[in-house]
């Protein structure tokens, strides 16, 4: 049952990435062509999944949104890891102190905000891109990680080994690096897969609101965005996109499971 | 049945037609609510508002206005000369917040000379005056309802406000005092549903009797093939143009602008953003209109002449620009499009989709753009190409002084001579890309009789509408 | 205890001025001129500047910021830019249809997700948990506006059994009231109700692992006994904690549902208050539903000792 | 008459062999106690007789409980024989209790699950059970939770709960191993007099040979999942014929070889140390309070010395090996090492003289490092890692007596004596003169503890080490320790030669500990047993 997660949840993923790479060198169709005379046509021989409002090829489009997607949604995660990471790591090192009281209440601050209101607030401020997409959706995975290793690293500073590693001298951010990150790096390959479908999902939110990628590059939230009106006599400009999300997403989710069995130890014994 | 429910797309901020850009107050409440001293027909002419009549001086710089006899605002009060002349100075007061103050410019006194009767001086003959009194924010307002008028209106029309639920509705109802002839309906609610799905939802399932001004033209088929509605799509005011900044380089040079609008595939654009809706324009001015040139061939589409002009410019290799597009979806899909077809002669476009609030502040103020997508919905607006300052920056003093001569001029067959020549120097110099006439659609339940076709400005104007048997 | 609680009332309320600078900083950043907005494209400068004084756009920002909270601490939110009516009434008639609506979408997820995390969680492995797991994942993979709009295409446009949007009010009755919002909470309350019974199965299996409810069983309460009397309430923090996020999240994120159903809510104020640059509203909602978030979190850290009776007695 | 009776029962869970044909019989009023080192099946031997064996379990052979064939019985009858007919108590106290019940719906819900009786009669009888188990109403009412008991206490309520209805059968999985010793004594006098008096039979679990033999009437030995031997306890200690038995006899009464050295200077002088920790207090107003976790403690530690220092839980053992290694600021007195007082500006040379092993081999060990490196971090402690690291870390491990290829692999691949073997390897690396042993060997099992206690004795024969031991188990200490303190809520409340203050406790707590600590009988030890005076409860 464990495996399987894994393995159904890799495949789907893996699906999605190897048709965001193949877009890099090859499509079926060029997504910037636009053929106004072959719009909004179901799916056929020449194009698997149909043609959108300015007769692009649908599949096309999706493969290069996957790019978009798996692009906003890691380098998100990036920014998440790279700042919550070690804002966590400090917190642990200085429990009880000034600088975690700062950090957690900074978190919490973060948490409070509504998402996608600050999202809409920093593309007022700078413009939709997809750039602006990736700093709203980052920005609030910071807590996610800053948490998150926060709260796994505490556990293991009461480890005897820290306190060995304490007897050699070793100080606090030493110790976090070589002792801690490493010790916490399961518990955030498994956070990060699920916040990499999260933020898939909100980058299509965010796309579908129109705050995301800009056109011409595609972007599975806007090809949603553009077939709503159009759903009642085209469902498959809807379905696609809808269904290249879904799966994407489900996809991680359940890799996201998968590895966390395969990884947890503790979950793994509770659950034997 | 005497009760509608009408949908439109934007809702209005507040309910002051005279201080406020928002089109959307007067589509709700021109002409049913509040009426000027003369008022727009259905087909865009000028007629006889609260003023049964006027007498123009020799010289064309005073009017004086007859006003009907027996006309009251919605609060009982009598509609008099005393209030046209607080309307009117307080539009053009130094501290006036109306968004249209051009049109009272001349204005130079306004004078009671009797309760019924109201003069007006200028400082000049003015052409467009009759006009300019007919626009929203033009409309008699009483002093003693001033206070509140954002909230609650007051004025003379055939409906009377009676609730807004922001966000949502405006409820109106029958003016039973009105001094004309009496609306048909008894109760009018507008509703507001800016999402276009959302707006396709609510008319299949007939949640709303009526959509005027439909956002998405792709669903017009569908209703025009169903039998319970009724799909009238009418011309509008709009000329939709590619915006160019004549003032940054290459656009200053003519050539490319030239370039650039054989480059564009007007039909295309049609097509595959509007559905099909729209009429082609070769200029601006709206094809409606009896002085109307057809210029569309001076711009037709050869992308090969493009690719030439572009090289003769110095540019054979194109060049990359901005396109900045505000939120309306023809603009938002004709800048795909756009961007598509200049892309095919070589001109690199950098979309970026940008609110009004925006689009305003860096395209239209800080004129900080390349070319961006936009509907002129005012009527008769020809006269901006003589505003070197305006947003494109078009600076030809040849066509200032044409429209000065044309301010001046009252003579019709004068002025039609005149307005033909501008059409044509502005097509000649290709200041902007000239798209399509935006088209106005009106989805309707099929029994509503009444409804504008047209939009010559922005009104809903359900004075004649009633349901049929 | 009392300590506990006032402690967390300063931080909360250290919490609520910090965040009061972050929106007013944030939004004094915007650009966008919310006089240029409302006049057009014909303004003239006079006629701009006029009413930018009307507003009272020329003080200086700390004046403005000063302005502002001590308008919200009496309770005066201001006067809008745009609909120049009081923000507080604005927000007040919009909470009557966004708090009603999240609370729907929380009640039916909490109505799905328990059931169906419980009988997932007592019957590990079998097929009933294997496929409310499969429905789950698929529940949280999917967006919620695609839902929602595949939801208006099947029960308003096809099947007709419900409006597509908007709604009627309340004064038109409470069943016509709530209908108008059932297909939204329920677009809403999908993937929350999937993560809630993840949460729900995965804490209870925690819990039935723990060695009370071995004691439990030897002494002779079988599985389900088990479960009820003492698996499930302290399986609740976590959930707790959920539903404290999804109710905040309620609030304040049905932003694009509120759109796609045409819903006058809290959501779509902020939404086109942005859009019309009508900051002052801007301001007073997200701090409202800031300090909802706040208040909710330290309601649950409340109920939290209610549930345990560990944390009555501490810190 | 038997109560139970296990016959040639075999277990596999996922397939996997855990039981293969065990067999044991318990009779009322007996007490059979179940002893093996860990893992080897006593629990799940229990865990069958109740049939609470985890998710994936498949029984075979013959468990009859009062007549009744427990393996044929449907779950609902089995759910009226749990609690009624036997009853169980757990290792854990602090995990057995559900956190959020008071003791008084806990114990009585026994009752009300198998009787039908109204809540307030439940409630009365809870309370009498609760009295049966030492808990009197007047001090520890129904509405307490758990939180607010000591170990031992909760211990007593779990025991409370399982013979609340007076079952004829009591299975006590190692229900003293997570207390400390004078607290198990008070838990075995209590289930002592719980068979007598109520004429239950008792089936109990333990590691402890010492435990059990003090205990049991029938004694079964096991070790991997089979039964070796089984006996009358006075006969079976001193007639044992199974080679595993006698090892594990042999271990438990292990006594390492030490070359007592002379013994000269003062290494480590510890003077009048206080150590205070700041807590929230409970209560709706409370404050911050500061709590005393060592109160003004003074010794000293010669080279070549061994001293042993132990006391219950909680005592401040672990405070002060924390302030000795530099880890902790102390709020009064003055340690130094080497003449040096340790702190922040201890210098690292001389702190490289002072290493540690701690209990847990399992937490000792980063699982993500190489033994090699794990071995030499102690190095950071150098301005420099010596070029011979590698070489000198294969040295040391074949000190502690594994193999050099042992360096380049992982934690998780050793075993616990093992682990902590590297441990020892990792504390001697630099060479230094003191070493900390903090419940070093509490954790393995009597083979493994024996064979390290030889380790660390000839180890100090070889370098000259100076050890200071921490542990609760007396017996340990007295085997290793030349003279010992008695630490009680963070005082040392007597020092001296170990023989001395074993064989002539005067403090008081010594007494009570000395009195408390399980012993073998010394016949069967081979040694004198000594005089024990009453465990005062
Ligand atoms: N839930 C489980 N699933 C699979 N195997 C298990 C499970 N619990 C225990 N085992 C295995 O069963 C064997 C016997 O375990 P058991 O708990 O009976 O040992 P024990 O003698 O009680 O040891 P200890 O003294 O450590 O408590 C061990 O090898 C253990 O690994
Ligand atoms: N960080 C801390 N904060 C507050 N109190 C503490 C802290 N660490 C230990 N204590 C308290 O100090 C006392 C001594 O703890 P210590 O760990 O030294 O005991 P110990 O004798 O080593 O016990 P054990 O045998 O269980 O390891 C205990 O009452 C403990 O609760
Ligand atoms: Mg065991
Ligand atoms: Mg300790």
């Amino acid at each position: 049952m464990r495996a399987r997660n894994l393995w159904i949840g890799g495949l789907l993923s893996a699906v999605f990435v190897v048709a965001a790479l193949v877009s890099l060198i090859w499509v079926p169709y060029d997504v910037t062509a636009l053929d106004i005379a072959n719009k909004i046509k179901g799916p056929s021989g020449a194009h698997w999944l149909g043609t959108d409002h300015f007769g692009r090829d649908i599949l096309s489009m999706i493969m290069v949104g996957a790019r978009t997607s798996i692009a906003v949604a890691l380098v998100a995660v990036g920014i998440g890891m790279g700042i919550g990471v070690p804002l966590g790591l400090a917190a642990a090192a200085r429990k009880g102190s000034l600088l975690d009281e700062l950090i957690m209440r900074g978190n919490d601050l973060v948490f409070a905000f509504p998402s996608l209101l600050i999202a809409i607030m920093i593309t007022a401020v700078f413009g939709a891109s997809a750039l602006n997409a990736i700093i709203a959706i980052g920005i609030f995975n910071i807590p996610v990680f800053a948490r998150l290793t926060r709260s796994g690293a505490l556990s293991l500073w009461t480890r005897d080994y820290v306190m060995a590693a304490r007897v050699s001298g070793k100080g606090a951010a030493r110790i976090s690096v070589e002792h801690i990150l490493p010790n916490v790096l399961n518990l955030l390959t498994v956070q990060g897969t699920i916040q990499f479908s999260l933020g898939i999902l909100a980058e299509a939110g965010l796309s579908y609101v129109g705050l995301g990628a800009q056109p011409p590059i595609p972007s599975w939230g806007r090809m949603l965005a553009d077939s709503q009106t159009m759903i009642s006599f085209a469902p498959h400009m809807a379905l696609f996109p809808g269904l290249a999300i879904l799966l994407t997403v489900l996809g991680l989710n359940l890799m996201g499971d998968g590895l966390r069995d395969l990884l947890d130890p503790k979950l793994r014994r509770a659950r034997a | 049945k005497s009760d509608i429910v009408v949908a439109m797309q934007l809702e209005p901020p507040h309910l002051d037609p005279t201080s406020a850009a928002a089109g959307a107050i007067d589509s709700v409440l021109y002409s049913n609510v509040f009426e000027g001293l003369t008022r727009f027909g259905s087909d865009g002419s000028v007629n006889p508002g609260l003023a049964a009549s006027w007498e123009i001086s020799e010289d064309g710089t005073v009017y004086t206005f007859h006003l009907n006899e027996g006309v009251k605002f919605h609060d009982g009060s009598a509609m008099d000369a005393e209030d046209v002349k607080f309307s009117l100075d307080r539009a053009r007061a130094e501290d006036s917040a109306n968004a249209q103050k051009a049109l009272f410019k001349g204005i130079t006194d306004v004078t009671v000379v009797d309760p019924m009767t109201v003069k007006v001086t200028l400082d000049g003959p003015n052409g467009n005056f009759l006009f300019n009194m007919a626009w929203g924010d033009a409309v008699i307002v009483a002093p003693e309802s001033i206070e509140n008028i954002k909230t609650n209106p007051v004025g003379t029309g055939a409906f009377k406000f009676t609730n807004w639920v922001q966000g949502d509705k405006i409820d109106l109802e029958k003016n039973a005092d009105y001094w004309g002839t009496p609306a048909k309906l008894d109760k009018v609610t507008f509703k507001f549903i800016s999402d276009p799905t959302a707006a396709f939802a609510a008319v299949m399932a007939e949640d709303v009797n009526a959509f005027v001004g439909f956002p998405a033209p792709e669903n017009l088929p569908q209703f025009e093939a169903d039998a319970r509605f009724q799909v009238l799509v009418g011309s509008t005011e709009g000329e939709t143009i590619l915006s160019t900044n004549n003032k940054m380089p290459p656009f200053d040079n003519v050539k490319v602008r030239e370039a650039v609008a054989h480059a564009i595939d007007r039909q295309a654009i049609i097509d595959g953003a509007m559905f099909g809706y729209g009429t082609p324009i070769g200029t601006h001015f709206a094809p409606h209109n009896p002085d109307y040139v057809d210029l569309t061939g001076m711009s037709a589409y050869d992308p090969d002449l493009s690719k030439k002009l572009l090289a003769e410019a110095g540019f054979p290799d194109g060049f990359k620009t901005t396109l900045k597009l505000p939120p309306p979806s023809y603009a938002r899909r004709g800048g795909e499009i756009i961007a598509a077809q200049l892309r095919a002669v070589g001109i690199e476009t950098e979309i970026s989709n940008l609110e009004w609030a925006q689009w305003l502040e860096q395209v239209f103020r800080g004129k900080d753009f390349g070319l961006t997508i936009v509907s002129h919905t005012e009527p008769f607006d020809i006269g901006i190409y003589a505003r070197p300052d305006y947003y494109f920056q078009y600076d030809n003093p040849a066509f200032q002084q044409l429209m000065t001569d044309l301010n001046a001029t009252t003579d019709p067959a004068k002025r039609s001579e005149i307005l033909k020549e501008a059409q044509t120097m502005i097509a000649k110099d290709y200041v902007n890309g000239y798209l399509f006439e935006l088209a106005f659609p009106t989805v309707a339940n099929a029994k509503i009789k009444g409804l504008w076709k047209d939009a010559p400005t922005q009104a809903t104007d359900l004075t004649a509408v009633y349901w049929e048997d | 205890m009392l300590r506990y609680f006032l402690k967390r009332l300063v931080s909360l309320g250290l919490s609520l001025v910090v965040a009061s600078g972050v929106i007013f900083l944030a939004l004094e950043v915007v650009p966008g001129d919310p006089a240029a907005y409302m006049l057009g494209i014909n303004a003239q400068e006079d006629t701009l500047a006029a009413l930018r004084e009307e507003l009272g756009l020329n003080g200086s920002v700390w004046a403005r910021y000063a302005g502002w909270v001590g308008g919200l601490l009496t309770g005066d939110f201001g006067v809008s830019y745009t609909y120049r009516t009081p923000v507080a009434e604005m927000i007040g008639e919009r909470l009557w249809i966004s708090l009603p609506l999240a609370l729907y979408a929380l009640t039916l997820s909490t109505a799905i997700a328990f059931p169906a995390g419980i009988w997932a969680a007592s019957k590990r492995g079998s097929a009933v948990d294997v496929s409310v797991m499969g429905v789950t994942q698929l529940g949280v993979a999917i967006p919620n506006f695609w839902f929602a709009m595949l939801m208006v295409l099947v029960f308003a446009i096809n099947l007709r059994w419900f409006s597509a949007g908007g709604f009627p009010g309340w004064d038109t009755g409470f069943f016509v009231a709530m209908k108008s919002l059932t297909l939204p909470a329920v677009a809403l309350a999908l993937p929350q109700a999937s993560i809630l019974a993840r949460v729900m199965r995965s804490s209870l299996l925690d819990t039935l692992s723990e060695d009370f409810i071995r004691t439990a069983r030897a002494k002779g309460l079988s599985q389900r006994q088990a479960l009820w009397r003492h698996a499930l309430r302290n399986a609740l923090i976590p959930v707790l904690t959920i539903i404290g996020l999804q109710f905040s999240f309620l609030l304040a994120g049905a932003i694009i549902i509120e759109n796609v159903f045409f819903l006058p809510g809290l959501g779509r104020l902020v939404f086109q208050s942005i859009s019309a640059r009508d900051l002052i509203v801007v301001e007073s909602v997200v701090m409202l539903l800031v300090f909802a978030v706040i208040v909710v979190n330290f309601a649950v850290d409340m109920a939290y000792a209610v549930v345990d009776p560990r944390l009555r007695g501490r810190r | 008459m038997s109560l139970l009776v296990i016959d040639r029962l075999s277990l596999e869970i996922h397939g996997a062999p855990i039981l293969k044909g065990v067999s044991l019989s318990v009779s009322a009023g007996q007490v059979v106690g179940v002893i093996g080192e860990s893992g080897s099946g006593k629990s799940m031997t229990a865990f069958a007789a109740m049939q609470l064996l985890p998710y994936g379990s498949v029984c075979s052979g013959r468990i009859d409980l009062g007549g009744r064939e427990v393996l044929a019985l449907s779950e609902a009858n089995l759910c009226k024989m749990r609690g009624r007919d036997v009853g169980m108590v757990f290792q854990e106290p602090m995990t057995a209790l559900n956190p959020i019940k008071t003791i008084g719906e806990q114990v009585a819900e026994t009752i009300l699950i198998h009787e039908d009786v109204t809540r307030a009669e439940a409630m009365e009888r809870a309370a009498e059970a609760l009295r049966r188990a030492e808990l009197p109403q007047d001090r520890f009412p129904l509405s307490r939770y758990p939180h607010e008991l000591s170990g031992g206490q909760r211990q007593r309520v779990v025991i409370a709960m399982a013979i609340a209805l007076r079952p004829k059968l009591l299975i006590a999985d190692e229900p003293t191993t997570a207390l400390d010793v004078t607290t198990q004594a008070q838990i075995l006098k209590l289930l002592r007099r719980l068979v007598d008096e109520e004429g239950m039979g008792l089936l109990l679990i333990s590691h402890d040979l010492a435990v059990v033999a003090d205990m049991a009437d029938e004694i079964v030995i096991m070790r991997k999942g089979e039964v070796v031997e089984s006996g009358p306890a006075d006969w079976l200690l001193r007639n044992m014929q199974h080679p595993y038995s006698k090892a594990l006899l042999a271990a438990s009464t292990h006594q390492p070889d030490r070359s007592a050295e002379e013994q000269h200077d003062v290494l480590l002088d510890v003077r009048e140390v206080v150590r205070d920790y700041t807590i929230h207090r409970k209560g709706w107003w409370g404050g911050m309070e500061t709590f005393r976790a060592v109160k003004g403690v003074s010794f000293q530690l010669r080279k070549g010395e061994s001293l042993g220092l132990v006391g219950e839980s909680g005592c401040g053992k672990s405070t002060l090996t924390r302030a000795i290694l530099g880890l902790e600021e102390i709020q009064g007195g003055e340690i130094r090492a080497f003449g040096v007082p340790v702190g922040r500006d201890f210098p690292n040379a001389l702190r490289s003289g002072i290493q540690v092993v701690f209990q847990d081999p399992y937490s000792s060990f980063n699982p993500r490092w190489k033994v090699a490196r794990l071995v030499a971090e102690p190095f950071h402690l150098m301005s420099q890692r010596p070029d011979d690291w590698r070489d000198r870390v294969a040295k040391v491990l074949q000190d502690v007596g594994l193999e050099p290829e042992a360096m380049d692999r992982y934690i998780h691949e050793f075993s616990g004596g093992q682990r902590q073997r590297i441990a020892i390897a990792r504390a001697l690396i630099l060479r230094p003169e003191i070493v900390i042993l903090d419940e070093a060997v509490s954790a393995l099992d009597v083979s493994i503890r024996a064979q390290i206690l030889d380790l660390l004795a000839k180890l100090q024969g070889e370098y000259g080490l100076s050890y200071l031991f921490i542990s609760h188990d007396l017996s340990v200490v007295r085997s290793i320790t030349d003279r010992v303190m008695v630490m009680k809520s963070g005082e040392i409340v007597e020092q001296g030669e170990t023989a001395a203050v074993f064989d002539a406790p005067q403090h008081e707590y010594t007494k009570q500990l000395i009195a408390a600590a399980p012993v073998l009988p010394a016949d069967v030890t081979g040694g004198e047993r000594h005089d024990r005076p009453e465990p005062v409860v």
